[in-house]
C-alpha cells in the first residue's frame, strides 16, 4: 500500500505547483503586444495564391501580398491597393492600371506592372495545373492560353506600360471586375523568387518557405511548423505601413471545432474559425458580446437528378421543396441564425435579391404528389437523399427524412459517404437527391446561377434548359445593372420552377471573437483585410 | 542474438515491406476518388496536367516501378495533398512529436498498468482487487474522444492548470499522454492480474518466501517475471499503436503528430502519403514485434533452445 | 533442545468447509538430531511444516499454538522477525526440485538469494559461495553449470542445487519435505549419504518428513508418526521398530515389503484415510484398526509416555491391554 | 474382465472438471450479478420493439436536447428523439457487432497463434510475418473500399472488424503456446501418438484459457467503439438507426450542455463491460484445472 501511498502524493505536489504558476492569459499578453491569435481551421495545402483554393489558406495569404485592389470591408467595394487608381474605356473592355508608386516587395524590389503580367501567365499557364485559372478567363485569349490553344503569352489581353502602368483588355465586359480582382488568384508573385526555385510552371516548388517567401502584403512570413503554427510579423517594406496597427498574426491549424471553441474560453485564440451548433445557444445566453453570426454568401441545398423516376416529374420536385419546414430547421436543428432558403441566391447579393418563391405547403405538397400519380395504390418509389461525412448533414438529412414520411408519407434512405467517394458518385450521376452547398468567391449573382447553365461544370444535375441559359448568358455581357438583374431574376424564377436544386438555407458564418478585437467588420464574404484590424 | 536479429531483418521484414507496398499500392487505386476531386469541378486539362506533374498519366506498373525505385533511393515522393511538402518531410517533422506523446503514455501504461495489476491480484476477490480493476477499465468504456475533453474540462477550464491544446510546454504532453496511455491500462492491468494469480500459485512462490524473501521481493522478483509474459506480447503491437500516434488525441488537443495523418491521408486519397505512412508504421511494428520477441527470450530461457 | 512445538493445530478455512490439516501436534527437535515425520500423505506432515515457517498465505489458514525456537515463539513473532529466522536460521527443502526453481532465473541467482536478502553484502564473495557449496553437494563443474538455468539440470542434479542452496547460510535447522521421493533410488541414496555428511560437518539438525520407513530406519535418530493430522507415537528408531506401540505404525511397517518373507500378497491396512473435514473424535485409525474396541472411540488420544521417551496414544497400549 | 457394461454406468462419473468448474463458477457473487445483469440488458435490447415508449426515429424538433424528465425517461437527443428507446435500439446493433466480431477475432487469433506457436520454426516465422503486415494495413482505406465494392450490410462490418482484432489476440496465443509447448503433458500427449490437432486443441488451449478468456472480454466494447468510427465512414448503422458507438460519440460532443447524452449509453457500456469481465474471471477460474487444487 506504500507504493500508492506515494502515487497520491506526488499526483498532489503537481497539482499545486502547476496551479500556482498563475499567468494571464495568452489573448492578454497578445492584445499587449498586438498580435493576433487567429484559429484557422486546418493546415493550409500551401501559401502559392495560385495553387490553393481553400479559405484557411486565403486567410493567411491575404497577409502577406496583395493584389491591385482590396475590398472595403464594410461594403465590399473595391478599394485601390498596389494600384493607385484606373481608368476605365468606354466599352468596358480595357482598364489601365496605375501601380503605386513606393508599393515595394518585402526584399526591398520595387512591385512593377511586369511582375503582375509575370504573375497572370504563372497562373494562366497549363503546367501548373491551377485550379482558379478559370477566374482570370475574363481576358482576351486568356481561356485559349490555358487550355493550351495558343501558347505565346503576349497574344493575352495583359500589357504593362513602363514599370507603373498595366493595362488588361476583356474579351466581355465584366461590371464586377475590379472587386473580381481582389480575389487571391489575382495577386502578383515576385518573379525572381520563383525563378530561383524552378520555372514560372513549376508546381510544389519551395518559394513559399519562410527562408524563401516573397511578398508585397502588410506582412512577412516568419515561420510554419506543419499542423502547429504559422506566424506572420508586420513587413518593414509595405508602403501603408502606418495604417496596419498589428505586429503580428499567429494563425492555429486546429482542426476540431470543439478543441478550438475551448482554446477560445481559455484565452488562448481571439478569433476561431467555426463555432461548435450545440454551443451556439450558450453563448447567445451567456457572452453574447463573443458570439458572431454574420450572412454568408453561400447557399445550402439538395441536388436532384432529374433524370432518374420519379424525380423527372417537376410536380414530385416541387412537392419535395413545399414539404420543407425551413423555418424548424434553422430554428431548432441548427440555431446558428442561418435565414431559411425561399430562392436560390442568397439576398441582397451586390443589390440583387430575388424575393420569396418557396413556402412551406403541406396540403399543396400532397395535391402535386397525386396530381404526379402516386397515392395509396401506387405508392412512390424508393429514393435515396445521399450526403457526405458531416455532423450538420447527417442531423439534416433525417430531419428533413422525418419531414418527407410525416408530411407526404413517402420513406426515402439515406446514404452517408465519405467525402471523395460522395464527390465520385455525385459527379458519375449515381444518386436521386444529394446534399450540396456553394458559396461564392465574388461578390454577384452570376456565381451562383452560371452553375445551373446546361453541362456546366457543377452542373451534375443532368437538367439542361435553353432560355435559362440564354437569359444568364445575356446577363453577363450587360454592364447595365437594372437589366442585368432583371435578366437574373427572369432565369431564376425558371430555375425556382423547375427545381433541379432544392434551396434548404442560406449560410451564416457563426464565429467566436474576443472583445479586444477592433475593426473586424461583418461582410458576406468573410473578407477581413488585416489592415483595418486592431487590438485594444 | 545478433544472428537472430540479422535473420529477423533480411529473411522476413523486407519480404513483409514488399508485399505491404504491393498490396497498399494497388488497393488505393481501388478506392474511388482520385487525389484531385474537389468539390469545385476542375476543368480536364488542368486534371490531365496533374496527373501529368505527379506522373499518373503513366501506366499503373510502370509508376509502380518507379516508386519501388525511388523508395530505395529514400525519396517517397510529393504530398499530394500539400504540394509544397514531400512525404519524408511532413513525416520527419511529425514524428518526433508522436514518438515523445507515444513515450510518455507507454510508461504511463505500464507502470499504471502492472502497478494495479499487482495490486489486484495481490487479495484477490477484495476491495482492493475490484477498486483498481474497475478503475484501469475505466481506460477500456470511456473511449479517447470522451475521457480527453474530460479531463481538458477538469484540468484546463475548471482548475486552469495546463492549456487547453497545443505542444508547447511539458504540462501540453500531461493530459494527452493520459488520455493515450488509458485505454493499455486496462489491457495491462488485467493481463498482469490474470498473469500474476497464475504464477502466485506455483512451487518457486513458495521456495522464494521459504528463503526469507520480503513480500514485496517474492512478487516482484518471482512472481512478476512469469507474470508479465503475456503482457508483453500484448506490448509490441500496443507501443508501435502509440509511439505513431493517434488521430484522436492529436485532433483533440491539436498536437502536431503523425497520428493525424494516417486517416487524413486516406481521406484526401494522397496516395504517397498513404504509403510513405504504411511503409513507416509497418517499419515501426515489426521493430517493435522484434524486441518483443527478444524480450520472451530474455525472459523466458525455455524459448531460446530453437 | 533446539526446536520445542506445541499443541500446533492449523485449519484451512475454504468456502465448502473448514479443513482441520493438523490437530493439537507437539514434538522436540534436539540439536544435532534428525527427526523423521512419517505418514500417509495427506497426513498433515507437509502443513505442519510449513505453519511454524508461516508459509501458507493467512487468509484461508489459521494457526494456533507455540514453536519455540532459542526462546522466540515463531508463530506470534511478527513476519519481520519471522522472514530474519526464515532461510537464515531454519531453511527448508521442497519435493519436486523441477517445480520448486524458479524458470527464469539463473542458478546462481537463486542460490546467493538468502544471503542477500539477509544482509550479504558483496555480491562476489555470494557468488563464490555458492560455487563451493555447490562443488560440496558434488556438482561436477560448479563454475559453468552454476549459470545456467534450471531446466538445464537432471532431477538430482536440481535437488543436490537445492540442498546447496538451503545449506549456503548455514542455517541451524533443515526441513526436508520428502527430498527424495521424486528421484530414483539410486540417486536417492547419494542425497541421502549426501545430507548425512553435510548435517556432520555443520552439525545441523534436519526434521526429515517422508512416507518411506526404509529411509527413517536408515537416516532418523527419532521418529514421529502422523495420521490425519495427529501424532500418534513418536519414540527413537530403534524403539519405533522393535517394539511399536501403536496399531497403526504395526501395519505400516507391515506394509514394507522386503525381499526376506516372500509371501506372495502384500499386506494393505484396510478402508481408505478419513475425510480431514470431518471432526474426529476418538482415536482417529479406531476405523481401520484391527485392535478396535469402544473405548477407542471415547481417547482423546493424548499422547503419553509408555517407555523411555517413547510416546503413543492408543490407550489400550497405555493401558497395557495391547502388546504389539 | 468379468463386470458386465451396465455396472460401469453405475460407477458415478467422476466429478468432470467441467461440473465442477460450473459448481465453482456459480458460488461467485459477481459472476451471477454479471450474468443477470447482462441477460435483462440483452432481453430488454431485443424485446426493444415491444416495450420502447416511442419508435426510435419519431423526431420532434420542438423537443430537442431535453433533459431526462417525467415523459423522456433519459432525455431526448437533439432531434427530439427518446434516448431510452435509441439505447435499446443502439443495445441490438452493439451487441451483435461485439459479440460476433469478436467470436470471430477469438477463433481465428486462437487458431492461427496455436498453430504458430506450436510448429515454431520456418511455419511460425512465416504466420506471424503475416500478422506484421496485417498490423501495418491502412484501415482507413480498407474500411473505404470494402464500403464500396460490396452492399452495406452487418455481415460486412463484422468481417471488417474481425479482420483488425484477431491479431494481437495470436500474438498472445502464441506466446502462451510456446512455453506451454515443453511441459512434461504435452510430450506424454506427443507419446501417446496423438495427432497435432488433437494435441493443440485437446491439451494445448484449455491451458491457455486465462489470457485468451481476459482479453476477449476486454476486445468486446474496443470492438463496439470500433464500429463507430466505421458508421462514421458510412460501413456501420445508417441513420435513423444507431448504435451505443454513435450514441456515445455523438454525446461526447456535446458533454457540457447536455450531459445526459453522453452518461446513459457510457453507462450501458460500463456496465456491459464490467459484467462482461466479472463473468470472465469467474469463467477462468471455473475452466483453469490448476486453481481447482484450492
Amino acid at each position: 500500500m506504500r507504493l500508492t501511498g506515494y502515487f497520491i502524493i506526488l499526483i498532489g505536489l503537481a497539482g499545486i505547483h502547476l496551479s500556482c504558476t498563475n499567468r494571464e492569459s495568452a489573448v492578454e499578453k497578445a492584445t499587449k503586444n498586438k498580435i493576433l491569435l487567429f484559429g484557422n481551421q486546418t493546415e493550409p495545402q500551401d501559401l502559392d495564391p495560385h495553387i490553393v483554393t481553400g479559405v484557411p489558406e486565403f486567410q493567411i495569404i491575404e497577409s502577406l501580398l496583395e493584389g491591385l485592389t482590396i475590398l472595403d470591408p464594410q461594403n465590399l467595394s473595391p478599394l485601390p491597393a498596389t494600384a493607385s487608381s484606373w481608368e476605365i474605356s468606354d466599352n468596358g473592355l480595357v482598364y489601365t492600371f496605375n501601380i503605386r508608386k513606393n508599393a515595394k516587395w518585402s526584399n526591398g524590389d520595387p512591385v512593377k506592372a511586369s511582375d503582375f503580367v509575370f504573375s497572370f501567365q504563372r497562373i494562366l499557364s497549363p503546367a501548373l495545373g491551377s485550379e482558379y485559372a478559370y477566374m482570370l478567363y475574363c481576358i482576351k485569349n486568356a481561356r485559349e492560353f490555358n487550355k493550351s490553344q495558343i501558347d505565346d503569352f503576349s497574344e493575352v489581353g495583359v500589357k504593362a506600360v513602363g514599370d507603373s502602368i498595366l493595362q488588361i483588355e476583356l474579351c466581355k465586359p465584366v461590371p464586377y471586375f475590379l472587386s473580381l480582382i481582389a480575389h487571391h488568384s489575382w495577386y502578383p508573385v515576385h518573379p525572381p523568387t520563383i525563378l530561383r526555385f524552378g520555372s514560372i510552371d513549376t508546381r510544389g516548388s519551395k518559394w513559399t518557405r519562410p527562408e524563401n517567401f516573397v511578398g508585397n502584403g502588410p506582412f512577412i512570413l516568419d515561420s510554419w511548423d506543419i499542423n502547429k503554427i504559422i506566424i506572420v510579423k508586420k513587413s518593414g517594406t509595405y508602403y501603408d505601413n502606418e495604417s496596419v496597427s498589428l505586429n503580428g498574426i499567429n494563425f492555429y491549424p486546429i482542426e476540431n471545432n470543439l478543441t478550438e471553441e475551448r482554446s477560445f474560453r481559455t484565452g488562448q485564440l481571439h478569433i476561431t474559425s467555426s463555432c461548435p451548433l450545440n454551443k451556439i445557444r450558450w453563448y447567445r445566453s451567456n457572452q453574447p458580446q463573443n458570439l458572431r453570426v454574420d450572412p454568408y454568401l453561400g447557399t445550402y441545398y439538395y441536388l436532384v437528378n432529374v433524370n432518374n423516376k420519379p424525380l423527372d416529374n417537376k410536380n414530385v420536385r416541387k412537392a419535395l421543396a413545399l414539404a420543407i419546414d425551413r423555418e424548424a430547421l434553422t430554428e431548432h436543428v441548427l440555431e446558428g441564425g442561418q435565414l431559411p432558403a425561399a430562392s436560390f441566391t442568397p439576398p441582397n447579393v451586390a443589390g440583387y435579391t430575388y424575393g420569396n418563391a418557396l413556402s412551406f405547403d403541406t396540403t399543396e405538397a400532397r395535391k402535386l404528389l397525386e396530381e404526379a400519380g402516386y397515392d395509396k395504390n401506387n405508392p412512390f418509389p424508393p429514393v435515396s437523399l445521399l450526403y457526405n461525412t458531416h455532423e450538420s448533414h447527417h442531423t439534416i438529412a433525417q430531419a428533413i427524412q422525418q419531414m418527407w414520411k410525416i408530411y407526404l408519407g413517402i420513406d426515402i434512405t439515406l446514404i452517408n459517404q465519405e467525402w471523395k467517394v460522395y464527390l465520385e458518385t455525385t459527379q458519375n450521376h449515381k444518386y436521386d437527391l444529394a446534399r450540396m452547398g456553394w458559396i461564392s468567391d465574388y461578390n454577384d449573382p452570376n456565381s451562383f446561377l452560371d452553375l445551373w447553365i446546361t453541362d456546366g461544370g457543377n452542373n451534375r444535375t443532368g437538367w439542361s434548359n435553353l432560355t435559362y441559359d440564354s437569359l444568364v448568358h445575356a446577363a453577363s455581357l450587360i454592364s447595365d445593372k437594372e437589366e442585368r438583374f432583371r435578366l437574373f431574376s427572369e432565369a431564376e424564377r425558371i430555375l425556382l420552377d423547375e427545381l433541379p436544386v432544392l434551396p434548404i438555407y442560406f449560410y451564416t458564418n457563426v464565429y467566436l471573437i474576443h472583445s479586444s478585437v477592433m475593426g473586424w467588420t461583418p461582410n458576406i464574404l468573410n473578407n477581413h483585410n488585416y489592415k483595418f484590424i486592431d487590438l485594444e | 542474438m545478433g544472428k537472430f536479429i540479422l535473420k529477423r531483418i533480411f529473411l522476413e521484414t523486407l519480404p513483409s515491406l514488399l508485399v505491404i507496398i504491393t498490396v497498399t499500392f494497388f488497393l488505393i487505386r481501388l478506392a474511388p476518388g482520385g487525389p484531385f476531386s474537389s468539390e469545385k469541378q476542375i476543368s480536364a486539362e488542368v486534371l490531365e496536367q496533374l496527373n501529368s506533374h505527379y506522373g499518373m498519366d503513366k501506366p499503373l506498373f510502370a509508376q509502380y516501378f518507379s516508386y519501388l525505385l525511388n523508395i530505395c533511393k529514400g525519396d517517397f515522393g510529393p504530398s499530394f495533398k500539400y504540394p509544397g511538402r514531400t512525404v519524408t518531410e511532413l513525416i520527419s517533422e511529425s514524428f518526433p512529436v508522436s514518438l515523445e506523446l507515444g513515450l510518455y503514455a507507454l510508461i504511463f501504461a505500464i507502470l499504471t498498468g502492472i502497478l494495479a495489476g499487482v495490486v489486484a491480484a495481490l487479495k484477490p476477490g477484495s476491495f482492493m482487487d475490484y477498486f483498481t480493476m474497475s478503475v484501469s477499465m475505466a481506460g477500456i468504456c470511456i473511449p479517447a474522444f470522451v475521457l480527453g475533453p474530460l479531463l481538458v474540462l477538469v484540468f484546463s477550464l475548471k482548475f486552469g492548470w495546463v492549456n487547453v491544446s497545443g505542444w508547447n510546454t511539458f504540462s501540453d504532453r500531461i493530459l494527452p499522454s493520459i488520455t493515450l496511455g488509458m485505454m493499455y491500462v486496462a489491457y495491462i492491468a488485467r493481463l498482469t492480474r490474470g498473469g500474476m494469480l497464475e504464477t502466485m500459485v506455483q512451487d518457486f512462490i513458495y521456495t522464494a518466501r521459504s528463503k526469507g524473501l520480503s513480500e514485496t521481493a517474492v512478487i516482484f522478483k518471482h512472481a512478476l517475471r512469469g507474470a508479465l509474459l503475456p503482457v508483453i506480447s500484448f506490448m509490441g503491437p500496443a507501443a508501435a499503436g502509440m509511439i505513431s500516434g493517434s488521430f484522436v488525441v492529436e485532433t483533440i488537443f491539436s498536437i502536431p503528430g503523425l497520428g493525424r495523418f494516417f486517416v487524413t491521408a486516406a481521406f484526401n486519397r494522397d496516395y504517397t502519403m498513404i504509403l510513405g505512412t504504411v511503409i513507416f508504421y509497418a517499419i515501426i511494428i515489426i521493430i517493435f514485434n522484434t524486441l518483443v520477441d527478444i524480450i520472451q527470450t530474455i525472459l523466458n530461457p525455455r524459448l531460446r533452445n530453437y | 533442545m533446539i526446536l520445542d512445538v506445541r499443541n500446533i493445530s492449523t485449519v484451512f478455512h475454504l468456502r465448502r468447509a473448514d479443513i482441520h490439516a493438523v490437530k493439537d501436534v507437539s514434538f522436540q527437535l534436539f540439536k544435532g538430531e534428525t527427526l523423521g515425520i512419517v505418514g500417509e500423505s495427506g497426513s498433515g506432515k507437509t502443513v505442519l511444516c510449513q505453519s511454524i515457517l508461516g508459509l501458507l498465505p493467512k487468509p484461508p489458514v489459521k494457526t494456533s499454538g507455540h514453536a519455540y525456537f532459542d526462546n522466540t515463539d515463531l508463530l506470534d513473532c511478527d513476519s519481520k522477525k519471522l522472514r530474519q529466522i526464515r532461510g537464515n536460521q531454519i531453511s527448508m527443502i521442497f519435493q519436486d526440485p523441477s517445480s520448486a526453481f524458479n524458470p527464469y532465473l539463473r542458478l546462481s541467482e537463486q542460490l546467493i538469494e538468502p544471503l542477500i536478502s539477509h544482509g550479504y553484502k558483496s555480491r562476489k564473495n555470494a557468488l563464490e559461495k555458492a560455487r563451493i557449496i555447490l562443488s560440496e553437494t558434488k556438482i561436477p563443474q560448479p563454475q559453468k553449470r552454476m549459470y545456467q538455468y534450471p531446466h538445464e539440470f537432471s532431477g538430482g542434479m536440481l535437488q543436490r542445487a537445492m540442498i546447496g542452496m538451503a545449506l549456503i547460510t548455514n542455517p541451524r535447522i533443515v526441513i526436508a519435505d520428502e527430498p527424495t521421493t521424486a528421484l530414483d533410488v539410486t540417486v536417492q541414496a547419494r542425497i541421502l549419504q549426501l545430507m548425512k555428511r553435510l548435517q556432520n560437518q555443520y552439525s545441523l539438525s534436519i526434521i526429515f518428513i517422508t512416507h518411506n520407513l526404509g529411509i527413517v530406519a536408515g537416516f532418523c535418530d527419532r521418529v514421529v508418526v502422523m495420521y490425519a493430522g495427529v501424532v500418534l507415537e513418536t519414540a527413537s528408531t530403534a524403539d519405533l521398530f522393535n517394539h511399536t506401540a501403536h496399531p497403526y505404525t504395526k501395519a505400516l511397517i507391515k506394509s514394507v515389503p522386503s525381499i526376506d518373507n516372500s509371501k506372495d500378497s502384500l499386506y494393505m491396512i484396510p478402508g481408505m484415510p478419513p475425510d480431514p473435514a470431518a471432526r474426529l473424535s476418538g482415536c482417529p485409525f479406531e476405523p481401520r484398526c484391527r485392535y478396535r474396541t469402544d473405548k477407542c472411540l471415547k481417547s482423546e488420544n493424548r499422547l503419553r509416555e509408555t517407555g523411555k521417551n517413547h510416546f503413543t496414544s492408543c490407550i489400550r497400549v497405555l493401558e497395557s491391554e495391547l502388546s504389539l | 474382465m468379468s463386470e458386465k457394461p451396465q455396472d460401469i454406468k453405475a460407477i458415478p462419473s467422476g466429478n468432470s472438471l467441467w461440473k465442477e468448474g460450473m459448481g465453482r463458477f456459480m458460488h461467485n457473487k459477481l459472476a451471477i450479478f454479471g450474468s443477470v445483469f447482462l441477460f435483462i440488458l440483452v432481453l430488454l435490447c431485443v424485446l426493444a420493439p415491444l416495450i420502447a415508449p416511442y419508435s426510435y426515429e419519431t423526431q420532434n424538433l420542438s423537443y430537442g436536447s431535453e433533459p431526462p424528465g417525467s415523459s423522456h425517461i433519459m432525455g431526448t437527443d437533439p432531434l427530439g428523439r427518446d434516448l431510452f428507446t435509441r439505447i435499446l435500439y443502439g443495445g441490438r446493433v452493439s451487441f451483435s457487432v461485439g459479440l460476433c466480431a469478436t467470436a470471430v477475432s477469438v477463433l481465428v487469433g486462437v487458431i492461427w497463434g496455436s498453430f504458430a506457436g506450436w510448429f515454431g520454426g520456418k511455419i511460425d516465422t512465416i504466420m506471424m510475418r503475416m500478422v506484421d503486415i496485417a498490423y501495418a494495413f491502412p484501415f482507413t482505406i480498407f474500411v473505404i473500399i470494402l464500403m464500396v465494392f460490396f452492399e452495406r450490410s452487418m455481415l460486412l462490418l463484422f468481417a471488417a472488424i474481425g479482420a483488425v482484432e484477431w491479431l494481437t489476440m495470436a500474438r498472445i496465443v502464441r506466446a502462451q503456446v510456446m512455453s506451454i509447448k515443453h511441459q512434461e503433458f504435452i510430450d506424454a500427449a506427443r507419446g501417446l501418438g496423438l495427432s497435432t490437432h488433437r494435441i493443440i486443441f485437446r491439451h494445448i488451449l484449455p491451458n491457455i484459457t486465462g489470457p485468451v478468456i481476459i482479453y476477449s472480454t476486454l476486445t468486446i466494447p474496443a470492438v463496439m467503439l470500433l464500429e463507430a468510427f466505421l458508421s462514421f465512414l458510412g460501413l456501420g448503422v445508417q441513420p435513423p438507426a444507431s448504435s451505443w458507438g454513435i450514441l456515445i460519440r455523438e454525446g461526447a460532443e456535446t458533454m457540457e450542455e447536455y450531459p445526459w447524452l453522453l452518461v446513459f449509453p457510457g453507462l450501458a457500456l460500463s456496465l456491459t463491460l464490467f459484467s462482461l469481465n466479472f463473468i470472465g474471471d469467474a469463467l477462468r477460474d471455473a475452466l483453469d484445472p490448476r486453481s481447482s487444487r484450492e
